[in-house]
């Protein structure tokens, strides 16, 4: 974000055609990052009121105390360089904003009754913190930032290949992020059934449930413009000798990914557009005949199918997850390598289990639908698909382990949360495989045992995934690196307490608590040995957004004061992105870079340097 | 050893079948995760840049964790053709007989349980949505011969022990999902469909555990938190009794 | 493409406008006889499958497209077929009593 | 650096940047049309009383629609046919015909839709008009984007032509992609929806 570095090759460009309708893929991926880690803080946040309900269910929040504080700390950061506008500036907005908006939330009373939260806010609550982290957090982080920022470096390209629709896509994901947020504001709040929405609760739901499916619409069509996008980019603009099999780990990932997007995505638009009409239009796709709600039959023309929606939906939500996941190996994947100084295990079997992952993805949907009535055939269907598609999982990991053999191991940071990322994706991956067998499923399915599941792939999986990215780039993207020891609380204090929240959700799981519970399962005479829990979850839950508060200092801070970087390659990496100039200039790489070699030449014997980079003859 | 994952109480014939095979899956998962858990501590510590400076350009040459994979299918595979398959074959495939079960219909709305028995002539009566109302839930058309002798409750599943009970799954509004925990049961509760579900209770209530629960497990709205349903398992000789002061206090009520 | 391929291949588009413009007028007629709903089915969508092909082979000149665009397709191919597919299936193969 | 591959084509692929982008994005229409068709079908074979689209719809309007669409066809490739031989005019003659067809296909939509609502057969009737209306209100979007990129071109493509012509060749080539699918999915929906 400095302005040095490059003479402009055209006409100087105007400050909003820099850094706000850019049609450069960096800038355009540094506004994916911030945008999408405000919406992962803003799901934290969501989260952190609801673990308040389920913790000590019945009492008043007492979050508003926190308010003023809040606002006056945010008007001191803002003044505190007297007028002028700095990183603090934005620091303070953030935080007033983030006070404003937990105040709105929770003062109003068809939301909290007497300080306490009701049902409805629960919900509301739970189907927009899923969303937001899914749909606007990871997804928009792993791809949107990430995967503009570093993907053309990493292939030698000038740029992506489409700049304008590069720039439409990040306009098109923000216009469906603002309706998401607007949806906060209605009467009756945003969406509250699910971020599954099934119908025909989500049809009969309120008002925000039609915001949740217009932004979903804006959402998707911005990931299909994405997905083209970086597969052309990926096919076409890859530098002169950098073939398939000399593409670093992570642009497999993304391209992989890429292809689940653009094919994966659209049924779920067609869901969401049939849902739409549903609600709008009174038409009756979803809706079966013969409804009666709240004792008054509903004045539908019938005939529809709730079983159609989930099939649409997981069409895609099923590869959606591995949207979450890949670009977090692949990430992990480079850092493994760059900090054991040695190649990755088996590249070749990384590879071909990527692209086997990808494929099949999209025949294993239903393995989330065992419980809905399925017969015997279909299911041995879905059930084998789904153990099959556990393997190529088991290869990459096996891969990953295997590389840190007979390796010279750096810790740093983003080396310690791509290692975590190692036993905790395998927690997650395993609990998954009781979950895609129908018998054990029976007692598995919506309990606490599948929220632990997943949380586990998404939570130290995918985010530290991410987060160790961050750290790896950041770098390169502004000249300067984070701070080492922030970092270092920042990960411990995460590691530490994602395990206190996300492994006593499996133990509430095994014991049969539903999930989607209000209170947290107090009714319940099977839920009453593992309550306990929930609050010990709840004060993690705390500690974790306390952890992450080192984390935005981190990255504010070393903007202006981290240690400066002597040279381009800090990492001593091998991966073309290190060959450009930093922070890269528009069309990035000073001359036209030509690849000799494999992506993780490190320890090379009779090589002078520990690495040789890809460009290097 | 066996119940270190502290499932609920299991009274159900099938259940212990269920049980063992998240125990085998669980086994496998311990071995796994324990098993390169090991390796990784060691391995981080062997090959940390203090201990080993220089990294070696070749690495791992054993193709052995490879193999590792093909026990992991295996196991997977034995689990899904051995355990998993059958069974799901007889939960959704081989239901009893209606003669020989307790045939009941439950009918699930926001946010409540609508359990429906056929009454003495095994004959579940007409139910019109027109008919429904707060005391008439079901709706049901007394008027119709089959009806009259029908017995209904809300939120109370009475069955008799050691008999297979088969269950009508339906909705009047949205999805709910009837899970019975202790009997390793769970049916998604779809509107416009009826799903039929069985099982055999094993395990009479007794004063200790007056009654189990049902408890909806799919998110139905805002009182999905409270839509609980209770279930007593009883003796043929009490079920039969409790049976008969409801058909008492029916024809009372007509 | 020279002169000469460009007015070969108009000629090749205009007898495929002739063919669809045929092929629609057949596909009107037939659903006007009374055939039967599944043979009525199957020759529409065996009509509509040619004009399709029709289209995409030499409007969207695939018959001369490149390798790439082939893969593309073929896995497209395959994922459509499982979503038209599957869910019927699945439909079919419900809990029943 | 300029973006490699924009006109000409990559060696070891063969195409051009924008022609695999288009195709890339037909392909996930082809997904989007795919679960729409497979919606249709799930809940035609789930229903007792699929009413016969013939008798609620109008055949030859929907025929004549669709000799409408073909032709329109014929003349969007005609018109790249013309750029071929640098015959800046046909070029326009035929976009513009282009042009006129697919207004005329929206013109007589827009008689068939108020000659429905008249009738009062809305989406809320039944799921037959449900999904009629979904889908071809899908269309008819699908053809009004057309349209829009079509008259860009048509208005305020000379001066690339002139600057880049084989750039802008390929552009039409491009559009034209997009356009044939829009009546490839058309012929597709004309006897799903109208005959059978
Ligand atoms: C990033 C996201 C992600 C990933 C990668 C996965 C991976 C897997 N998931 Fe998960 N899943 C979700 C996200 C994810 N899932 C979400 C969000 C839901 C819930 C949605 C909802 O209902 O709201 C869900 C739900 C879900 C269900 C439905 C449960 C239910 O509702 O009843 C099922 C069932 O089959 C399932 C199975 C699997 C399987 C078999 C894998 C496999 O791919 C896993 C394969 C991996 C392994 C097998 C690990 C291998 C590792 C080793 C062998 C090494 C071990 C070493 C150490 C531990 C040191 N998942
Ligand atoms: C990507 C997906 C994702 C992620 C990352 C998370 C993260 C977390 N989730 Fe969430 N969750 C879901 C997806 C996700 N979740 C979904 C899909 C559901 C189901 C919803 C439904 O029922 O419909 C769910 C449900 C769910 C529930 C169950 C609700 C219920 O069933 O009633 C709970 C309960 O505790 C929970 C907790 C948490 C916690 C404590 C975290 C923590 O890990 C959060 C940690 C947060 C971070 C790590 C953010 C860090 C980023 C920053 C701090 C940004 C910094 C900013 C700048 C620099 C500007 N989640
Ligand atoms: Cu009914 Cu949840
Ligand atoms: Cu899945």
């Amino acid at each position: 974000m400095s302005e040095h570095s490059h003479k402009s090759e055209h006409h100087e460009l105007k400050f909003w055609e820099k850094y706000i309708f850019s049609q450069d893929h960096k800038v355009i991926g540094i506004q994916y990052g911030l945008a999408s880690l405000l919406f992962l803080l803003l799901g934290l946040g969501l989260v952190s009121i609801m673990r308040w309900q389920l913790a000590y269910p019945g009492q008043p929040i007492p979050f508003d105390k926190f308010v003023y504080p809040a606002g006056i700390v945010g008007v001191a950061v803002i003044l505190i360089r007297g007028m002028k506008i700095g990183i603090h500036t934005l620091i303070g907005v953030l935080l007033i904003s983030i006070a404003f908006l937990v105040k709105y939330l929770i003062s109003n009373d068809t939301r909290v009754s007497d300080g306490i939260m009701l049902p409805e806010f629960y919900n509301q609550l739970g189907a927009m913190h899923g969303t937001i982290m899914i749909f606007l957090g990871v997804v928009p982080l792993a791809v949107g930032a990430f995967g503009n920022y570093i993907v053309p470096l990493q292939i030698g390209a000038p740029d992506m290949a489409f700049p304008k629709l590069n720039m439409a896509s990040f306009w098109v994901f923000f216009v469906g992020g603002v309706i998401m947020i607007l949806s906060f504001f209605l009467p009756q709040g945003p969406a509250q059934a699910g971020w599954t929405s099934y119908p025909p609760l989500s049809v009969i739901e309120s008002q925000g449930q039609t915001f949740w499916l217009l932004g979903m619409v804006f959402l998707i069509t911005s990931s299909l413009l994405g997905s083209v996008n970086f597969i052309v980019t990926i096919v076409q603009l890859r530098a002169e000798g950098l073939t398939w099999m000399r593409l670093p780990i992570f642009v497999w990932a993304q391209f992989v990914t890429s292809f689940l997007l653009l094919l994966a995505f659209p049924p779920l638009e067609a869901a969401g557009v049939l849902q739409l009409m549903d609600r709008v239009a009174g038409t009756s796709f979803f809706m079966p005949s013969g409804l009666v709600v709240s004792g008054t039959p509903l004045d539908v023309s019938g005939g529809g199918s709730p079983l159609l929606y989930q099939h649409l939906f997981w069409f895609l939500a099923h590869p959606e997850v591995y949207v979450l996941i890949l670009p977090a190996m692949g990430i992990v994947a480079e850092i493994i390598a760059n900090n054991t100084r040695k190649p990755l295990w088996g590249y070749k079997y990384v590879v071909y289990s990527i692209i086997f992952l990808g494929f099949m993805s999209m025949i294993v949907w239903a393995h989330h639908m065992y419980i809905t009535g399925m017969g015997t055939a279909i299911s041995v269907f879905f059930q084998t698909t789904t153990m099959i598609i556990s393997i190529p999982s088991v290869i990459i990991l096996t891969a990953l382990f295997l590389s840190l053999w007979g390796g010279s191991i750096r810790f740093t940071t983003p080396m310690l949360f791509a290692l975590a990322f190692l036993p905790m994706f395998g927690i997650g991956g395993l609990t998954g495989l009781p979950l895609g067998l129908t018998t054990s499923d029976i007692h598995l399915h919506d309990t606490y045992y599948v929220i632990g599941h997943f949380h586990y792939v998404v939570a130290p999986g995918s985010i530290f995934g991410l987060f160790a990215g961050i750290y790896y780039w950041y770098p390169k993207i502004t000249g300067r690196q984070l701070n080492n020891m922030l970092g270092k609380v920042h990960f411990w204090g995460s590691l530490v307490a994602m395990n206190y929240i996300f492994f006593p959700m499996l133990i509430v799981g095994l014991a049969g608590v539903s999930r989607r519970l209000y209170d947290g399962g107090m009714q319940y005479a099977h839920a009453q040995a593992v309550l306990p829990y929930n609050e010990m979850m709840s004060i993690a839950a705390w500690f974790l957004a306390l952890f992450q508060i080192p984390f935005i200092i981190n990255i504010f801070l070393s903007l202006k004061k981290g240690k400066k970087v002597e040279n381009d390659n800090p990492w001593d990496a091998t991966t073309l992105e290190w060959a450009t100039p930093t922070p890269p200039p528009h069309g990035n790489f000073l001359e036209t870079p030509v690849v000799y070699r494999g992506p993780y030449e490190y320890s090379v014997k009779g090589s002078s340097t520990d690495f040789i980079p890809q460009n290097k003859k | 050893m066996k119940d270190f994952l502290n499932l609920p109480l299991n009274a159900s014939a099938h259940g212990s079948s269920i049980d063992s095979m998240i125990y085998s899956m669980h086994y496998m998962m311990l071995v796994l995760f324990f098993g390169w858990s090991i390796y990784f501590i060691f391995t981080i510590i062997k090959f940390r840049k203090k201990n080993n400076p220089n990294a070696s350009y070749v690495g791992a040459k054993t193709k052995i964790p490879l193999y590792l994979v093909f026990v992991v299918a295996g196991i997977e595979a034995f689990d899904l053709i051995g355990f998993s398959i059958p069974l799901w074959a007889e939960r959704v495939g081989n239901f009893p007989k209606e003669k020989d079960a307790t045939v009941v219909r439950v009918v699930a709305e926001q946010f409540a349980w609508n359990i429906h028995y056929p009454g003495a002539d095994g004959v579940f009566g007409k139910s019109k949505i027109e008919l429904v109302t707060s005391d008439n839930p079901l709706g049901l058309d007394r008027t119709d011969e089959s009806a009259k002798d029908d017995i209904t409750t809300i939120n109370q599943l009475n069955l008799p022990v050691d008999k297979p009970a088969l269950i009508y799954l339906s909705s009047k509004d949205v999805i709910h999902s009837f899970g019975l925990p202790v009997m390793r049961v769970k049916q998604d509760v779809i509107p416009g469909q009826v799903i039929p579900v069985w099982f055999t209770p094993t395990l009479k209530n007794n004063e200790a555990t007056p009654n189990y629960e049902i408890a909806c497990a799919q998110l139905c709205g805002l009182g999905h938190y409270r839509m609980r349903g209770y279930m007593t398992i009883q003796s043929k000789e009490d079920f039969d009794s409790w049976m008969k002061t409801e058909a008492e206090y029916l024809a009372a009520s007509y | 493409m020279s002169a000469h391929d460009l007015s070969k291949e108009v000629k090749k588009y205009i007898l495929v406008f002739v063919g669809l413009m045929i092929l629609t007028f057949v596909t009107v007629y037939v659903s006007s006889l009374e055939v039967g709903i599944i043979t009525g089915i199957i020759i529409a969508m065996a009509i509509a499958a040619t004009k399709g092909t029709l289209v995409a082979s030499f409007f969207m000149h695939l018959l001369h497209e490149k390798k790439i665009i082939f893969w593309l397709l073929i896995f497209t191919a395959i994922f459509l077929t499982g979503l038209l597919l599957l869910p019927i299936l699945v439909k079919m193969n419900g809990v029943r009593y | 650096m300029q973006i490699p591959f924009t006109v000409e084509n990559r060696e070891d692929t063969a195409v051009y940047n924008g022609k695999l982008g288009i195709w890339l994005f037909l392909a996930s229409e082809v997904m989007l049309f795919g679960a729409l068709f497979s919606s249709y079908i799930f809940l035609r074979v789930g229903s007792t009383n699929w009413p016969d689209g013939s008798s609620i719809l109008n055949i030859p309007m929907a025929t004549f629609n669709t000799v409408v669409l073909i032709t329109s066809s014929i003349t969007m490739v005609m018109s790249w046919v013309g750029l071929m031989e640098k015959n800046y005019k046909k070029f326009s003659l035929y976009m513009f015909s282009t042009i006129l067809l697919g207004t005329i296909f929206l013109v007589v939509k827009y008689f068939e839709y108020t000659a429905k609502f008249e009738h009062h057969l809305f989406p809320s009737t039944n799921t037959f008009l449900a999904i009629y209306y979904t889908l071809t209100g899908l269309h008819v979007i699908h053809i009004l984007g057309g349209l829009i990129v079509n008259g860009y071109h048509l208005l305020f493509g000379k001066k690339m032509w002139e600057t880049e012509p084989q750039r802008f060749t390929n552009r039409i080539e491009v559009s034209g992609l997009y356009w044939h699918f829009v009546d490839l999915v058309w012929i597709f929906l004309f006897p799903l929806l109208y005959l059978l």
